[in-house]
C-alpha cells in the first residue's frame, strides 16, 4: 500500500486519542456504577440509546441541539433514579450476577419500548450547523464536531472528578460497594448514596449516546455495541477507578487507531486482545485494586 | 460482602410430600420426561436445542454455580466443540461418533488454553479475560474461513443416517435425532451427577466458598480450578458437537459473546448451583423465546420483563425456588 | 505412646534468618528458631510485632523475603501452601476463616479429605464413610457436636472460632499452628481449649499465638517474643516472665 | 358450478390442506423494516394468487417466522417448518449466511429454497442444489452494474472500504472483474470488521491514497455510518463513493446528508413504474393493500420470491418438489421490474440491475430518494459463469 | 438514655433474643456477659438496627430506635464497634477513619480529628497510609475503636473490644473507657475479658441463651463466687 509518511501517522494517532476520548465518554458512566455500586449495568448501552433517541424526540417539538444538552442527561438521569429505586435497590448484596441479569432484562424491554415507540429503522440525527465541517489541526482535516465531542468529555471528567475527589462521595462509594452495612453503621444512608451514583451514571450515558447521535445516527440497537468496548474499557483502566477508564480509553482508541493503518480488519479483536493481555499480566487492571469483587 | 440471605443447604425434617416423592424418584421422573418432552414441546428441533442449551449450562454451571466463577467466554467450548466436530464431518469425512468425540476433545482443550491463561484472575476480572480470550477465539474462527466457511458458517454436516451397532438409522428422521441426542445429554447428566458426587466435588465447593482455608487445608486452588474449568469444556464441547450434528451447519454466531452471555442467563433463570436448573432454565428461556416470538415480534419485550420479574421475585432461580419450597 | 512423643526433642520445625517486607515496610527481620518436636512454644510480642506474619511464613501462605524454612530436616522454603499441608503442618487463622456455606460438619469433612482424596471425580465421596466418623470426632471434641448441620456462618462467634480449631486438626498435623485459638471465646471455653491444646500436644508440636498471658504462661514450654520484627527474647515461661525488656513493651506492671 | 355453494367450498378446503410457505426473515434485530416489507410483499403475492382461485380452489398461506438475524436460529426454524409446519416451500432470508443455513436445511430434505437475499456463495456448487433457487441479485451482478456505469464516469483510481466478510469480500471481487475491463487502478481495500461504529481511524488512511472513486462495500448500518462519516471528514469533496448495494431503508434511516451523491446499485425502485407495466401494477397492488405505502427494494424480492413458486405451482398443477422445480426451470417472468428467468445451471435469476443515485432534493414523497440513472438489462453475461461456479456443463 | 424493654430479635427461623430488657443511663458503663452464643453481639446488632427482625422496644434519648435504619440512630449518636471489626477493604487507614466522620456533625476540622484520634493510637498514626486489611489483628481492633470514637458519640457500643490487644494496651484501652465516661460518654461493653471489665463497669448484665438471668452492679457481681466461677478468667 502507499507510503506511510510522518503526517498521515501523526493524523491516525490523533484520530486513535480522539477515538478513545469518546471511548472514555462511553465508559465512564458505567464505570462509576461497576466500580462503585458492583453492579454490572447491562443496560448501560440503553440508556445511552435512549439519550440518543430522547434527544431526536426534543429536536423533533422544536429544541435544540443546545437544550439535548441539558435536558438529555437531566432526563435520563431522572429515568436512573426511578430504575435504581423499584429495581436495582432491592438486588444489593446479593452478589453481582443478579444486577447483571436484572439489567439484562431491561436492556431488552427498554430497547423493545423504543422500537415500538420510534419503528425499527433508524433516524439520521445531524451535526448541529456551527459544528458541521472539517478544520485543519496541523497534520490534517479533522472535523469539527469530534473535537467539541473530546472537549465534552474532559468537562464531563473534571466534573465527575471534583465531585468524587472534594466531596466525601467517592470515599462513602468506594466503602459502600464492599461493605454497606458498616457505612450504614457510620451514620451514612448508603442507598441514597447509591441513587445518586446511579442516577449521575445512567445520565452520564445518556449525554453519550446524545454526542453520539450526530456520528453515526440513532437506531434502537446503538446500545449493543458500545457495551462491551465501555466494559473493556472499565475493566483494563481498573474498575472504579476514573483515572484508569481514562488511561484505558486513550489507550484502547489508540491501539485501534494503530491497528486501523496495519491490520485494519484486526481493529475490534484488537481490543480484546489488549484487555486479555493487560489482565493476564495484572489482574486487577491498571489503576484497580485486587480483591475487588472476587 | 454483605450478609447475603441465599437459601442455606439445610437439610431439615419437614419436606412438602411432592418433594420427596421426586427425590426419591429422580431417575425414573428424568426418563419419563426425556421420553415424552418432544412429545409437549412445540416442535421436536425445540426439544433438541433445549437438550442442547441446557447441556452447555450444565458444563457451565460447574464453573458458575459450584465453582463460583463468572465466565463470561464459554461461546468459545461451545463453538469450538460444534466447529471440531463439523470440520471433522466436512473437511475429513469422519464418523458421526468419532466426530462428536473430537468436538468433546476440542472443547476440554480449548478449556485447558483459557484456563490457564485466565485462572490467575478472580471476580469479574475473570469474567472479563474469559469474555476476551473468547473474542479472540472467534476472531480466528472467523478468519480461518477456508475450514470455518467464515462469516457464512459452516455447511455441509449432513449426516443422513447413522450407523449404531450395525443397525442404520435415519438421523433426518426428527424424532430419531431426538433420542439419539438425548442419550448423550443423559450419559452427560450422569457423569456431571458423578463428578458433583464425588470427593472433587467437595473441594470444588470448599474452593468457592473459602479460597484461602482451601489452601491452609492442603488443597491445590489453582489446579482444582484449572481442572474444574476443563471438565466444563468438555461438556460445553459435546453440547457443541451435538448442535453441529443438530442443525447441520455451525453458525459464527456460536462464537460470539451473546452466547456467552446467554448461558448466564439460562442458569441464572434456572437455579445456578442447582443440578436440574440449567436444564429447566433452559426449557423455559427457549420456550418462551419461541412461543412469544411467534405471537409477537416484540418478543423481547416480554423475555426481558420475565427476566426482570424472575430476578427481583424468584432470585434463587425457578429451579432453586422450587428445591427451597420443596425443602420446607 | 505416639511416636511424636518418642521423639520427642528432635527439632521438627527451624527457621534461619527469615524476614518478610511489605513494600518498604519490615514486618520481620533475620528470625532463626528451632522447634522442639512435641512441645508448646507459644510466640507473644505487641501488636503488630509480626507474630502472624512468622505464622504465615511458618505454613507457606507467603513465601519470605529471606532466609529459609526446614521441616523435619527438609527444605520448604517456597513451596505451595497446599504442600504445607500435606507434610503436616496446619494453621488456625487469626481471624475466623471457615466455609461458611457448608455445614460445621462438611467443613471439617473437607479439611480431612485433603489427606485422602483430592481429585478424584468418579467415585461417590459417600463411599469415604470413615471421614464422616472422623469428622464427628472431632466435632465433639472442640464441642460443636450440637452445631453440626447448621451452617457454619450461622454459628456465633465464639463457635466459629471453635470450627477454626477442628479445622486445623482436621489435616492431622504433626505441627500445629494456632493464632490467638482464643480470642472471643468466653472464659469456660477458653479453659476448655486450654485442656484440649494440652492434650493435642502430647501427639504433635504446637506452636501458639496468644495475648492471653495466664493461659500462655501456664502451658507453653518455651516462648519467644518478638518485637518490631525481631527476636526480643526467648526462654522457658518463668525466664520470660520476668525479662524486664518483655515487661515493658508487652506485659506492662499488672500482675498477668 | 363449484363455486356456486359456499358449503362445497368449506368442505374443499378443509380436506385439502393450504400451500404453506415457510417465509424466515430477520422480524427483529437491525433489518426488522426490511424484513417487515418482505412479509408485505410475500403477504401479497399470496392473496393475488388466492383471490386468483389458488391452484384449483386450493389456497396458499405464508408461514412468517423470525429467524433473528441468526443462522442457528434460521436453520431451527426451517427444521420447525419443515418438520412441523410441513411446509411445500420456503422462501426468504435476509443474509448470506442465515440463507445459507436456510439452504443446507432445505436441500438435505429435499425442499424448494427461494432465496431472497444476496450472495455468491448459494449459486457455487458446493451449496447448491437442484432445490436451490436465488431470486435476489448476488454481489457479482451488482458490482458489475455498478463498476461497468462509474469506472467510466468518475475515473479509474479506486480505494475501497469493506465489510470483512464473504458479502463485503464478493462485492470487491465483483467490481476487480469489471475493472480489469476498464484497467482500473486498485489503490488499496481497507476491511473493516463487521458492526464497526467508527471509521474515523480508517478515513484518513483512505483520503491520503487519493483515489478518484471510494467504493464502500458493506451494507446496512455499516454502510450508513460509514458514509455519514466520510461526509464529515470531507471525503465527498475530491472523491467519488460508490456502493455495490443501496438499500432504500438503509438510506431512509441515515438521511439525505450521508447518502447525497453517492451512486450505486440496487435490484427494483418503484419509480421505474414508467417503463414497466408490471412494475406499476405491483405498486399499484401494493399501495392497495397497504394504505398507500410503496414497495421497497427487499418487498419486491419478498414479492417475486413467493410468486415465481406460486406461478410455477400452478403451471406444474402441483405441489410436488420435482415438478414445481422444472417449472420453475421454465418460468420467463415479469412480475415486478421486466422480464427475468432463472438460469438452469445455479438457479440464478437472470435480471436487470438499476444504477441509482441518491437524492436529497426535488423529494415528491418520502418514497423518492433515489434517482435512476441506467438501467442493465438482464444478461447471462454479466454473471458468473457456470464453470466458474463449480458446476458441470 | 438508652431503654430496652421485651426485646425480641431472630435469625430466620432461629429466636436469637427473648425478651430482653435493660438500660443504661447516661454516663455510666455498662457491661454485658455471658458465654458464646449467648446473645451479646446479638443485642448490640439489634440496638444498631443490623438484626433483620426485631420486635419489643428500645428508645434512645427517649426516642424509639426500632423502626429506624442504622444511619438514623448513628445520627441520633449512637456508636458500635462490631466483634468482627469490619475493617473497610481497599481503604486506607486515614480512610477508614475518615469514614467515620462523613457523617458526623463534629465542627472541628476533619484532619484535626484525625490527628486527636492519632494521639490515643499512636500505632495508627504510624501507619495512616497502608491499607488497612494488611495491618495485624490487633491493629484492626484499634482502628475499629478509633473509627468509632472519632465522631465522637453519645453512647458507644463495644462488642469484645480487647480481642487480639497485648496486654500492656488493654490496660490502657480500658483506662481510655474510663477517661470517655469522664468526658460524659456513655459505653455499653460486651467482653469477655470480665474481671476487667467489671473493674471499671458500674452495673452489668449477665446473658444466657438469649436471656437476661441476672443483673447487678459490678462490685456486686465481682463479689459474686458463682459469677467468677463461670465467667471470670483463667
Ligand atoms: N501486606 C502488608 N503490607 C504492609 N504492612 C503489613 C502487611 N501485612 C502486615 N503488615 C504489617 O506488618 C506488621 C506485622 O503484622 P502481624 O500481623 O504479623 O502482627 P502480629 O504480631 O500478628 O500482631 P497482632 O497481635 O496484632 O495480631 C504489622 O504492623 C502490619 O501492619
Ligand atoms: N447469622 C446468623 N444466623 C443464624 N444464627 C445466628 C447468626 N448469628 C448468630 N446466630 C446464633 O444466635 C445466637 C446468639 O449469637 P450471638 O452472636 O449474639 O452470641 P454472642 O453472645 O455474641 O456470642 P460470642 O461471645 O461467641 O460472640 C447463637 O446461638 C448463634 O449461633
Ligand atoms: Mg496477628
Ligand atoms: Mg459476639
Amino acid at each position: 500500500m502507499a507510503g506511510l509518511s510522518f503526517d498521515l501517522i501523526a493524523l491516525q494517532l490523533f484520530a486513535g486519542l480522539a477515538l478513545g476520548a469518546i471511548y472514555v465518554l462511553f465508559a465512564i458512566g458505567l464505570s462509576l456504577i461497576f466500580g462503585m455500586l458492583t453492579v454490572v449495568n447491562f443496560a448501560h448501552g440503553a440508556f445511552y440509546m435512549v439519550g440518543a433517541y430522547v434527544g431526536l424526540y426534543l429536536i423533533s417539538i422544536g429544541g435544540n441541539f443546545w437544550i439535548c444538552l441539558v435536558a438529555v442527561p437531566l432526563l435520563i438521569g431522572l429515568f436512573g433514579l426511578g430504575v435504581e429505586r423499584v429495581l436495582i435497590r432491592p438486588l444489593y448484596g446479593r452478589g453481582i450476577d443478579y444486577p447483571l441479569l436484572l439489567t439484562f432484562g431491561l436492556s431488552y424491554v427498554m430497547v423493545e419500548c423504543v422500537r415500538i415507540f420510534f419503528g425499527k429503522t433508524g433516524y439520521p440525527f445531524d451535526t448541529p450547523e456551527i459544528l458541521q465541517g472539517a478544520v485543519n489541526i496541523g497534520v490534517g482535516y479533522f472535523p469539527l464536531y469530534r473535537l467539541f465531542v473530546i472537549a465534552a468529555t474532559a468537562v464531563v471528567l473534571l466534573a465527575l472528578w471534583l465531585f468524587l475527589e472534594k466531596t466525601s462521595f467517592g470515599l462513602i462509594i468506594r466503602a459502600g460497594a464492599r461493605d454497606p452495612q458498616i457505612v450504614r453503621v457510620l451514620g451514612v444512608d448508603v442507598s441514597r448514596v447509591w441513587l445518586i451514583v446511579f442516577g449521575i451514571g445512567t445520565a452520564i450515558a445518556g449525554l453519550a449516546g446524545l454526542l453520539a447521535a450526530p456520528l453515526q445516527g440513532v437506531i434502537p440497537e446503538m446500545g449493543g455495541t458500545i457495551l462491551a468496548e465501555a466494559f473493556v474499557v472499565t475493566v483494563v483502566g481498573g474498575m472504579g477507578s476514573i483515572g484508569g477508564a481514562i488511561l484505558a480509553g486513550l489507550l484502547v482508541g489508540v491501539v485501534v487507531g494503530m491497528t486501523s493503518l496495519f491490520a485494519p480488519e484486526m481493529a475490534k479483536v484488537s481490543i480484546f486482545a489488549l484487555m486479555a493481555i493487560v489482565l493476564i499480566v495484572r489482574p486487577q487492571g491498571f489503576f484497580g485494586r485486587a480483591g475487588l469483587m472476587s | 460482602m454483605t450478609d447475603a440471605t441465599e437459601s442455606i443447604k439445610q437439610p431439615d425434617t419437614t419436606t412438602a410430600s411432592w418433594y420427596e416423592f421426586a427425590t426419591k424418584h429422580r431417575a425414573s421422573i428424568v426418563a419419563v420426561v426425556i421420553l415424552v418432552f418432544p412429545l409437549v414441546m412445540p416442535f421436536t428441533a425445540l426439544a433438541v436445542n433445549i437438550l442442547i442449551y441446557g447441556l452447555y449450562a450444565l458444563g457451565f454451571n460447574l464453573v458458575f454455580g459450584y465453582l463460583g466463577l463468572l465466565s463470561f467466554g464459554h461461546a468459545a467450548l461451545l463453538g469450538t466443540g460444534a466447529y471440531v466436530c463439523g470440520i471433522a464431518i466436512v473437511h475429513f469425512g469422519w464418523s458421526w461418533y468419532a466426530a462428536i468425540a473430537a468436538g468433546l476433545a476440542g472443547g476440554l482443550l480449548m478449556a485447558l488454553v483459557i484456563g490457564v491463561l485466565a485462572i490467575r484472575t478472580r471476580g469479574i476480572y475473570f469474567a472479563m479475560v474469559t469474555m476476551a480470550l473468547s473474542q479472540c477465539v472467534y476472531y480466528l474462527f472467523y478468519q480461518a474461513v477456508d475450514l470455518t466457511g467464515g462469516e457464512n458458517g459452516l455447511r455441509g454436516i449432513n449426516v443422513r443416517t447413522i450407523d449404531l451397532f450395525g443397525l442404520r438409522i435415519d438421523f433426518i428422521n426428527p424424532m430419531v435425532r431426538y433420542y439419539v441426542i438425548a442419550a448423550f445429554v443423559i450419559a452427560a447428566f450422569f457423569v456431571m451427577s458423578r463428578i458433583l458426587a464425588s470427593p472433587f466435588g467437595a473441594v470444588i465447593e470448599a474452593v468457592r466458598e473459602n479460597e484461602m482455608r482451601a489452601r491452609a487445608s492442603g488443597y491445590d486452588v489453582t489446579l482444582t480450578r484449572l481442572l474444574t474449568f476443563v471438565l466444563s469444556g468438555g461438556f460445553c464441547g459435546l453440547a457443541g458437537a451435538l448442535q453441529a450434528l443438530h442443525l447441520s451447519i455451525v453458525p459464527i454466531e456460536i462464537l460470539h459473546y451473546e452466547t456467552s452471555g446467554l448461558v448466564v442467563m439460562i442458569a441464572l433463570l434456572g437455579g445456578m448451583g442447582t443440578f436440574f436448573g440449567p436444564m429447566i432454565g433452559a426449557a423455559v428461556f427457549l420456550v418462551l423465546e419461541n412461543i412469544v416470538s411467534v405471537w409477537t415480534v416484540h418478543w423481547q419485550l416480554i423475555v426481558g420483563a420475565i427476566f426482570i420479574a424472575c430476578v427481583l421475585f424468584f432470585p434463587a432461580g425457578i429451579w432453586g425456588t422450587l428445591i427451597a419450597r420443596g425443602r420446607r | 505412646m505416639t511416636a511424636a512423643a518418642d521423639q520427642a526433642g528432635e527439632i521438627i520445625l527451624r527457621t534461619r534468618g527469615v524476614g518478610k517486607t511489605f513494600g518498604k515496610f519490615v514486618a520481620l527481620n533475620n528470625i532463626s528458631a528451632e522447634f522442639a518436636r512435641g512441645a508448646i512454644t507459644s510466640i507473644i510480642g505487641p501488636n503488630g510485632a509480626g507474630k502472624s506474619t512468622y505464622f504465615n511464613l511458618l505454613c507457606g501462605a507467603f513465601p519470605p523475603s529471606n532466609g529459609s524454612v526446614e521441616f523435619e530436616g527438609k527444605d520448604v522454603t517456597g513451596l505451595p501452601q497446599h504442600r504445607f499441608a500435606h507434610m503436616g503442618i496446619a494453621k488456625s487463622f487469626q481471624i475466623t476463616s471457615v466455609f461458611p456455606q457448608l455445614t460445621t460438619r462438611e467443613n471439617i469433612r473437607v479439611g480431612l479429605q485433603a489427606l485422602v482424596s483430592r481429585y478424584d471425580i468418579w467415585r461417590p465421596r459417600a463411599r469415604l464413610t470413615e471421614l464422616v466418623e472422623r469428622a464427628d470426632a472431632l466435632l465433639a471434641l472442640v464441642g460443636l457436636w450440637e452445631s453440626r448441620e447448621r451452617a457454619a456462618k450461622t454459628l456465633a462467634h465464639g463457635e466459629q472460632r471453635a470450627l477454626e480449631i477442628g479445622m486445623a486438626l482436621a489435616s492431622q498435623p504433626r505441627l500445629l499452628l494456632l493464632d490467638e485459638p482464643t480470642a472471643g471465646m468466653s472464659p469456660e471455653e477458653t479453659r476448655t481449649m486450654m485442656d484440649l491444646i494440652v492434650k493435642l500436644a502430647k501427639e504433635r508440636t504446637v506452636i501458639l499465638v496468644e495475648h492471653k498471658m495466664k493461659l500462655v504462661l501456664g502451658i507453653s514450654d518455651r516462648i519467644l517474643v518478638l518485637h518490631h520484627g525481631e527476636l526480643l527474647a526467648e526462654g522457658t515461661p518463668q525466664e520470660v516472665r520476668q525479662n524486664e525488656a518483655v515487661k515493658r513493651v508487652y506485659l506492662g506492671q499488672r500482675e498477668h | 358450478a363449484l363455486a356456486v355453494s359456499p358449503f362445497r367450498i368449506n368442505l374443499l378446503q378443509a380436506e385439502e390442506a393450504p400451500i404453506k410457505i415457510g417465509f424466515p426473515v430477520p422480524l427483529t434485530g437491525p433489518y426488522g423494516a426490511e424484513a417487515q416489507d418482505q412479509v408485505r410483499a410475500g403477504q401479497l403475492a399470496v392473496a393475488q394468487f388466492n383471490d386468483a382461485g389458488g391452484l384449483n380452489g386450493r389456497k396458499a398461506e405464508l408461514v412468517v417466522r423470525d429467524d433473528k438475524l441468526n443462522p442457528g436460529e434460521a436453520a431451527t426454524r426451517t427444521l420447525e417448518l419443515v418438520e412441523k409446519e410441513k411446509v411445500n416451500f420456503v422462501v426468504g432470508s435476509l443474509s448470506a449466511a442465515v440463507q445459507l443455513a436456510i439452504n443446507n436445511v432445505t436441500k438435505e430434505r429435499g425442499v424448494i429454497f427461494n432465496s431472497i437475499s444476496q450472495s455468491d456463495a448459494i449459486n457455487e456448487a458446493a451449496d447448491f442444489s437442484k432445490y436451490t433457487f436465488h431470486e435476489a441479485l448476488n454481489p457479482h451482478m451488482t458490482s458489475g452494474a455498478v463498476g461497468r456505469y462509474a469506472f467510466t464516469k468518475f475515473g479509474k483510481k479506486v480505494a475501497f472500504l469493506t465489510a470483512d466478510y464473504a458479502y463485503g469480500h464478493e462485492m470487491v471481487r465483483g467490481f476487480l472483474e469489471v475493472g480489469k475491463e476498464f484497467n482500473i487502478e486498485n489503490l488499496g481495500d481497507i476491511r473493516h470488521p463487521l458492526g464497526t461504529t467508527d471509521f474515523s481511524t480508517l478515513l484518513p488512511r483512505l483520503q491520503s491514497l487519493k483515489p478518484d472513486i471510494l467504493c464502500i462495500s458493506n451494507f446496512g448500518r455499516d454502510q450508513q455510518i460509514a458514509l455519514k462519516q466520510a461526509t464529515d471528514f470531507g471525503i465527498k469533496k475530491s472523491i467519488q463513493i460508490i456502493a455495490p448495494l443501496l438499500s432504500h431503508a438503509s438510506r431512509v434511516a441515515a438521511g439525505p446528508q450521508a447518502f447525497e451523491g453517492v451512486v450505486g446499485g440496487c435490484s427494483f425502485y418503484w419509480g421505474i413504474d414508467d417503463k414497466f407495466a408490471s412494475t406499476k401494477a405491483f405498486n399499484d397492488a401494493f399501495r392497495k393493500m397497504y394504505d398507500g405505502k410503496l414497495p421497497t427494494d427487499y418487498g419486491a424480492l419478498g414479492y417475486g420470491g413467493v410468486r415465481t413458486v406460486l406461478e410455477a405451482v400452478k403451471g406444474a398443477g402441483s405441489v410436488e418438489t420435482d415438478k414445481v422445480v422444472t417449472a420453475l426451470e421454465a418460468l420467463k417472468y415479469d412480475y415486478y421490474k421486466g422480464p427475468q428467468y432463472y438460469r438452469k445451471c445455479d438457479h440464478q435469476s437472470v435480471q436487470s440491475v438499476l444504477v441509482i443515485k441518491s437524492k436529497s432534493k426535488d423529494m415528491k414523497n418520502e418514497s423518492d430518494v433515489f434517482e435512476v440513472l441506467s438501467t442493465e438489462e438482464p444478461n447471462e453475461k454479466n454473471l458468473r459463469t457456470c464453470e466458474a461456479l463449480g458446476h458441470k456443463s | 438514655m438508652l431503654q430496652i424493654s421485651k426485646l425480641n430479635a431472630w435469625y430466620g427461623a432461629s429466636h436469637a433474643l427473648q425478651d430482653i430488657s435493660l438500660e443504661v443511663s447516661r454516663g455510666e458503663i455498662v457491661c454485658l456477659i455471658g458465654r458464646n452464643g449467648a446473645g451479646k453481639t446479638t443485642t448490640l446488632k439489634s440496638i444498631m438496627g443490623l438484626m433483620g427482625r426485631t420486635r419489643g422496644s428500645v428508645t434512645f434519648k427517649g426516642e424509639e430506635l426500632l423502626r429506624q435504619p442504622a444511619h438514623v440512630r448513628f445520627a441520633l449518636g449512637l456508636a458500635y464497634v462490631p466483634e468482627e471489626r469490619r475493617i473497610v477493604q481497599g481503604l486506607s487507614v486515614r480512610e477508614n477513619l475518615r469514614l467515620g466522620l462523613v457523617a458526623s456533625k463534629q465542627k472541628k476540622r476533619e484532619a484535626e480529628l484525625i490527628e486527636e484520634i492519632a494521639v490515643i493510637f499512636p500505632r495508627l498514626a504510624e501507619r495512616m497510609d497502608q491499607e488497612a486489611v494488611t495491618m495485624s489483628g490487633g491493629e484492626q481492633q484499634m482502628l475499629a475503636i478509633a473509627r468509632a470514637m472519632i465522631a465522637k458519640p453519645d453512647l458507644i457500643m463495644l462488642d469484645e473490644p480487647s480481642e487480639g490487644i497485648m496486654p500492656v494496651l488493654v490496660d490502657e484501652m480500658f483506662e481510655l473507657f474510663r477517661s470517655m465516661k469522664a468526658q460524659g460518654t456513655t459505653v455499653l461493653l460486651v467482653e469477655q475479658n470480665v474481671e476487667l471489665a467489671l473493674g471499671i463497669a458500674d452495673r452489668a448484665y449477665v446473658l444466657d441463651q438469649g436471656s437476661v438471668v441476672h443483673q447487678a452492679s459490678a462490685q456486686a457481681l465481682l463479689a459474686d463466687n458463682e459469677i467468677k466461677e463461670r465467667y471470670c478468667s483463667v
